[in-house]
């Protein structure tokens, strides 16, 4: 061979071991949130359906922990599915629908109005919560840019290595376990958890000094109202019936305005738990924050109506391929509940899993 | 040249200035002799000695610093 | 734009695939946008002074040439005209010309730096004794902004300058060339202080691609950063913490406090100018070398003459040599010896010089007293150390063997560094009366169990990062051992092309990993370490 | 030479070893930030500051009368807990195992600052006692002091909240 080409092609193989070197290394300490702090691991899972789904939920915890995709298919047919992650914010939820709507066009979309108290980038872990787990897309690159903190930078979401690097003395067996293969850790975006933990005392409102929510946050939910609009899609606004953080009714006044502006649908689960048959002295696993798996099933069967009736929504259960995909799903979705249920026996008591 | 050499002797009386060639390499001269030295030529040969010029090769024999002195003293014409 | 910052290196990405692109005749034009586009990101107002200093330089170097050859040849011309004395009152009326340019292009360009640097610090101590009297401050403070790299570029500039003034270097006649030499970017930040003479020979030329030497400078680079991200700046996190509580921290810790910041500046200095003089390597330029292996060396004069070396050689060619030559030295040095015997005659001089030259040293690396005590500490044991070479001497005669025994060499060494870290400990705590009260505590309050206890572990730092930072340190030392017989990168050429690759990821992958940068390193509560 | 690699390398094995056996055991500690700085308020149990210890106040304290809550947001495990006294509720969070004042808010005119200002006092009345180096961002003064700030929302001229905050950069 040449000494010219013979040269060429030993410098390509020794950048390509580099960056597999480097790739290797990135694999092993990226946070693979498979126990412990599991929410960074939802969004990634999206990418391994293979059926449609006619909703598509989007928000922070207030969706991810109290809507149940599983009973919403039983009870109902429908197909779901919860693209939610922690403290995900407005602009991230506008980004992750956008990006949705490049794999399928669902029928309903319903967005938790929780996150428009927050009007700018809060923290850096959610952010890498949120964005992390997105595949790289126009959409990702976007939400990126407008999600991040002071000393963030963009460099460190293209190559999380230059973020994640100094994890290299915190790894455990599961960094490696997981280097290359994720298990599944929610039942369609649905992440479980059992237990109760009664509310003993309702947390105090506080005065705030202004009530109107920001400018920001406005300009991302009705980018969502147009993206619904221009694509048919029905929008849905919910409110979560949890009592932290603390829903103010000036808020809901505002909700309320917009949603008949622009002649949406919203439903204020706060007001309407008892005929949800929701009992936070039962149905929550951390007084009230968050519904556990028995309160999620109330409010899907609940919603599920409700979807029904206003949207239209047709019950999937006779197409036998879905049914084939979502009969997997339920048995998984038992597992983890019986799993979970001797694992609280076990513990005594009834805290957190 | 022996005005030079009662200068030198002026500073170390015990060293042979016809023949060592080391006065700056084997630190005979510290840097106190130099300046007195450089200050001893002003006054006798009526010549300065510019900065650049103090680098070991000039200083290192007596020889070497009488070449340097003539060799100024004709640039000054 | 920092050494450690995405946008610097970025930046030199870019520079160097241009550079090799770009015609060979633009290459310097290259390098002088590159220069430009540097300082502007640094500060749009500071261009302005570092313009005046090239403006006023050229200018004066300009001049003082074609004054001098206007000189030389009226000369010729005249040969056999003139009698001796005239030609020597023409020489001196020149020279009395061209010292005039001289003095008022460094009357300019060192009262820019001046006013700049230390009006503050004059204002500080003129409110220091007005408070005194009055009880408060009488002048307002300013807030110049100092603009990048100017002490470093004022004094390269400046010796070029005097190097024109005495006929050792040629007047650059093209303003953009010498206007590149000036704000040359990699040496704005820390040095190394050039030569124009040095310099230019490289730094014009016009470069073709040499992979041997954009080998050596990616290996340059890369172990620049090597000791900046993963010894330096994961060790300054505990030399912060120990300065900054110096109510908590005493004792046993200000030792620990020095030890660190020892090793913390070096691998820091000497790690930022090996990115200078690896990125000018790479593009085919040569920078002289400023350090050489400091800690080895056995005496302070000798550790000034390998620490920031171009330093040293400055103060030295352009302060300390001229001064001493000077007429009124010389004058004192006649005056002194008449009336006040040998003895003082010879040292006086020398201590005038030496604590001059020791004063700007102090004051040129900041505007506070600290440095300046530092500059006067470093003077008075050097002048200390020469006054005892007799008694050493005798010592040495005494006891003839012990010089070149290995102890003795390791007693010298150690004593050195002992000796550099205390006197950097005013760098430390920049507060003269603080440094020595601290300095005290070392011996009055031991605390050396608690520290060793768990002390150590409150310094912000864990166990991990002392693992890294040791073991950064042994690297450190094996490849100066190695350096002591010749460069380490001839050697490693020799080597397989498997073997020198396998280096270089190592050095590559152990700054990614282990560099302390981002947001992961600097410990606040990120999620994760509270499971 | 060879000998000073070997040397070296044995060190550095020793060195990684025992570095790492210490890790384990210590697991590193952070120290808290400045203590019983800024304003403080003053319960019928004593003065109270920000980012204190809380465990101290709350067995001063005692009981209190309103219940606690406890709040886990989302994913983030640093729990921050509401107690509520009568007159003002005490929100402490965690950090290393320990627990520290976060802020003290004041629920109703029945308790004052140290300084003697209650819900429904005028503007003037603040800046008499406080001064008037506050931060104004919309209706809320902030006074910082230390590492804590003193914060009254004052809408057409009547103090409606009185909170106390550690500030967190």
């Amino acid at each position: 061979m040449k000494r010219r080409t013979k040269t060429a092609a030993a410098a390509v193989l020794m950048i390509a071991f580099t960056f597999l070197v480097l790739f290797l290394f990135q694999a092993l300490l990226v946070p693979k949130y498979m126990s412990g702090v599991r929410e960074g691991a939802l969004i990634q899972e999206y990418y391994r359906e293979t059926t449609k789904h006619d909703v598509i939920f989007i928000g922070d915890c207030e969706v991810y922990e109290n809507i149940s995709p599983v009973t919403l298919w039983e009870e109902y047919g429908i197909t779901s599915y919860i693209r939610g992650s922690a403290q995900q914010l407005v602009w991230q939820s506008y980004y992750l629908l956008e990006e949705t709507l490049k794999y399928e066009k669902p029928d309903v979309v319903v967005f938790n109005v929780l996150s428009m108290k927050y009007n700018e980038p809060q923290n850096e872990a959610y952010n890498r919560m949120t964005l992390d787990g997105m595949k790289w897309s126009s959409s990702k690159a976007q939400s990126v840019k407008v999600s991040m903190t002071g000393d963030e930078n963009f460099a460190s979401y293209v190559f999380p290595l230059l973020r994640f690097h100094s994890r290299w003395s915190e790894l455990t067996k599961e960094d490696f376990r997981y280097m290359f293969s994720r298990d599944t850790v929610s039942h369609n975006g649905y992440l479980m958890q059992v237990g109760t933990k009664p509310v003993t005392t309702m947390p105090k409102t506080e005065i705030l000094d202004n009530y109107s929510f920001g400018e920001n946050a406005w300009q991302y939910l009705e980018k969502i109202t147009d993206i619904c609009r221009e694509n048919g899609i029905k929008l849905v606004l919910m409110k979560a019936p949890t009592i932290y953080p603390v829903w103010y009714e000036q808020w809901e006044k505002q909700i309320e305005e917009y949603a008949d502006k622009n002649d949406l649908l919203y439903y204020n689960f706060l007001e309407t738990m008892d005929e949800a048959g929701i009992d936070l002295t039962t149905d929550t696993y951390d007084a009230g924050l968050h519904l556990n798996v028995e309160g999620a099933e109330k409010l899907s069967k609940y919603f599920g109506k409700i979807l029904v009736q206003e949207c239209g929504l047709s019950d999937n259960r006779k197409d036998e391929a879905l049914s084939e995909v979502w009969r997997e799903k339920i048995c998984a979705y038992e597992a983890e509940k019986e799993q979970k249920y001797r694992e609280s026996e076990q513990s005594g008591n009834n805290q957190k899993g | 040249m022996d005005e030079l050499i009662d200068i030198l002797k002026n500073l170390h009386a015990d060293v042979d200035y016809e023949k060592c060639t080391a006065l700056i390499d084997d630190k005979i001269l510290d840097s106190f002799d130099l300046i007195t030295m450089i200050a001893d030529i002003h006054e006798k040969f009526d010549v300065i000695i510019p900065a650049d010029e103090i680098i070991a090769q000039n200083f290192n024999s007596a020889k070497s610093i009488y070449s340097l002195i003539e060799r100024l003293l004709d640039d000054e014409e | 734009m920092l050494f450690t910052s995405l946008e610097f290196i970025l930046f030199i990405l870019g520079v160097f695939v241009l550079y090799y692109i770009v015609p060979k005749r633009f290459q310097w034009k290259l390098l002088l946008i590159a220069n430009v586009f540097f300082y502007a990101c640094a500060g749009i107002g500071g261009m302005v002074f570092m313009g005046v200093t090239i403006v006023t330089s050229y200018a004066a170097t300009v001049c003082m040439d074609r004054l001098q050859k206007k000189a030389d040849n009226c000369i010729q011309s005249q040969k056999g005209i003139w009698t001796k004395e005239e030609r020597k009152a023409y020489k001196k009326q020149v020279k009395k010309r061209k010292r005039n340019i001289l003095l008022d292009c460094l009357f300019i360009n060192i009262g820019i730096l001046a006013i700049l640097k230390y009006t503050n610090f004059a204002i500080a101590n003129i409110n220091g004794i007005a408070a005194a009297f009055t009880g408060n401050g009488v002048l307002a403070y300013t807030d110049f902004v100092l603009p990048l790299g100017i002490s470093f570029y004022t004094f390269q500039t400046m010796g070029y300058v005097i190097d024109v003034y005495r006929g050792k270097a040629e007047a650059e006649r093209n303003i953009f060339k010498m206007a590149l030499f000036v704000s040359f970017f990699p040496q704005l930040i820390q040095g190394p202080i050039s030569r124009f003479g040095e310099l230019k020979e490289t730094l014009y030329k016009e470069h073709n691609f040499v992979f041997k030497n954009v080998l050596f400078g990616v290996e340059r680079i890369l172990w620049g950063y090597f000791k900046k991200l993963v010894i330096a700046d994961r060790i300054l996190v505990a030399v912060n913490t120990i300065i900054g509580q110096p109510s908590e921290y005493y004792g046993f810790y200000v030792f620990l406090g020095m030890i660190f910041y020892a090793v913390e500046l070096y691998a820091d200095f000497t790690g930022g100018i090996d990115i200078t003089i690896g990125i000018a390597q790479v593009l085919g330029i040569n920078l002289t070398e400023n350090f050489e292996r400091p800690y080895f060396s056995k005496s302070i004069a000798e550790y000034w003459r390998r620490w920031h070396i171009t330093m040293g050689a400055w103060f030295r060619d352009y302060i300390y040599y001229p001064m001493s030559a000077s007429v009124p030295v010389m004058k004192l040095s006649t005056f002194t010896r008449k009336h006040f015997g040998e003895a003082v005659g010879r040292r006086l001089p020398v201590y005038l010089v030496m604590f001059t030259v020791w004063f700007a040293t102090g004051i040129w690396h900041g505007a506070s007293w600290n440095f300046i005590v530092w500059g006067l500490l470093n003077c008075t044991v050097i002048l200390i150390s020469q006054e005892c070479r007799p008694l050493y001497e005798k010592f040495h005669a005494k006891f003839p063997k012990l010089k070149d025994k290995c102890g003795y060499k390791c007693f010298q060494i150690i004593r050195t560094i002992l000796l550099m870290s205390v006197l950097r400990l005013l760098d430390c705590y920049r507060n003269v009366p603080m440094t020595f009260c601290m300095f005290s505590t070392m011996f009055t309050r031991f605390n050396i169990g608690s520290v060793l206890g768990g002390g150590l572990l409150t310094l912000g730092i864990t166990v991990y990062d002392y693992a890294v930072v040791g073991l950064g340190v042994m690297l450190l030392f094996m490849v100066s051992m190695l350096q002591r017989k010749g460069s380490v990168r001839e050697r490693l050429y020799e080597k397989s092309v498997v073997v020198q690759y396998f280096a270089v990821l190592f050095l590559l992958v152990a700054i990614i990993i282990f560099g302390a940068y981002g947001i992961g390193y600097d410990a606040n509560q990120f999620i994760y370490n509270q499971f | 030479m060879k000998k000073y690699f070997a040397a070296v390398i044995c060190i550095a094995a020793a060195f990684v070893f025992c570095s790492c056996a210490v890790g384990e055991a210590a697991g590193s500690s952070k120290n808290t930030g400045v203590q019983n700085g800024g304003y403080y308020f003053e319960s019928g149990a004593g003065k109270i500051y920000i980012n204190e210890e809380a465990d101290t106040v709350l067995a001063r304290l005692g009981e209190p009368s309103g219940g606690t809550y406890e709040a886990v947001s989302c994913a983030f495990e640093g729990k921050e807990i509401f107690y509520y006294y009568d007159g003002f509720t005490i929100q402490t969070y965690k950090k290393n195992g320990k627990k520290y004042i976060y802020t003290i808010n004041l629920e109703d005119d029945t308790v004052k600052t140290a300084e003697g200002i209650k819900l429904g006092d005028s503007l003037t009345t603040v800046t008499d006692k406080y001064g008037t180096h506050y931060a104004l961002s919309g209706d809320t003064y902030a006074y910082v002091k230390d590492n804590m700030k003193l914060t009254f929302i004052i809408q057409n001229d009547r103090v409606m909240s009185i909170k106390y905050w550690l500030i967190t950069d």
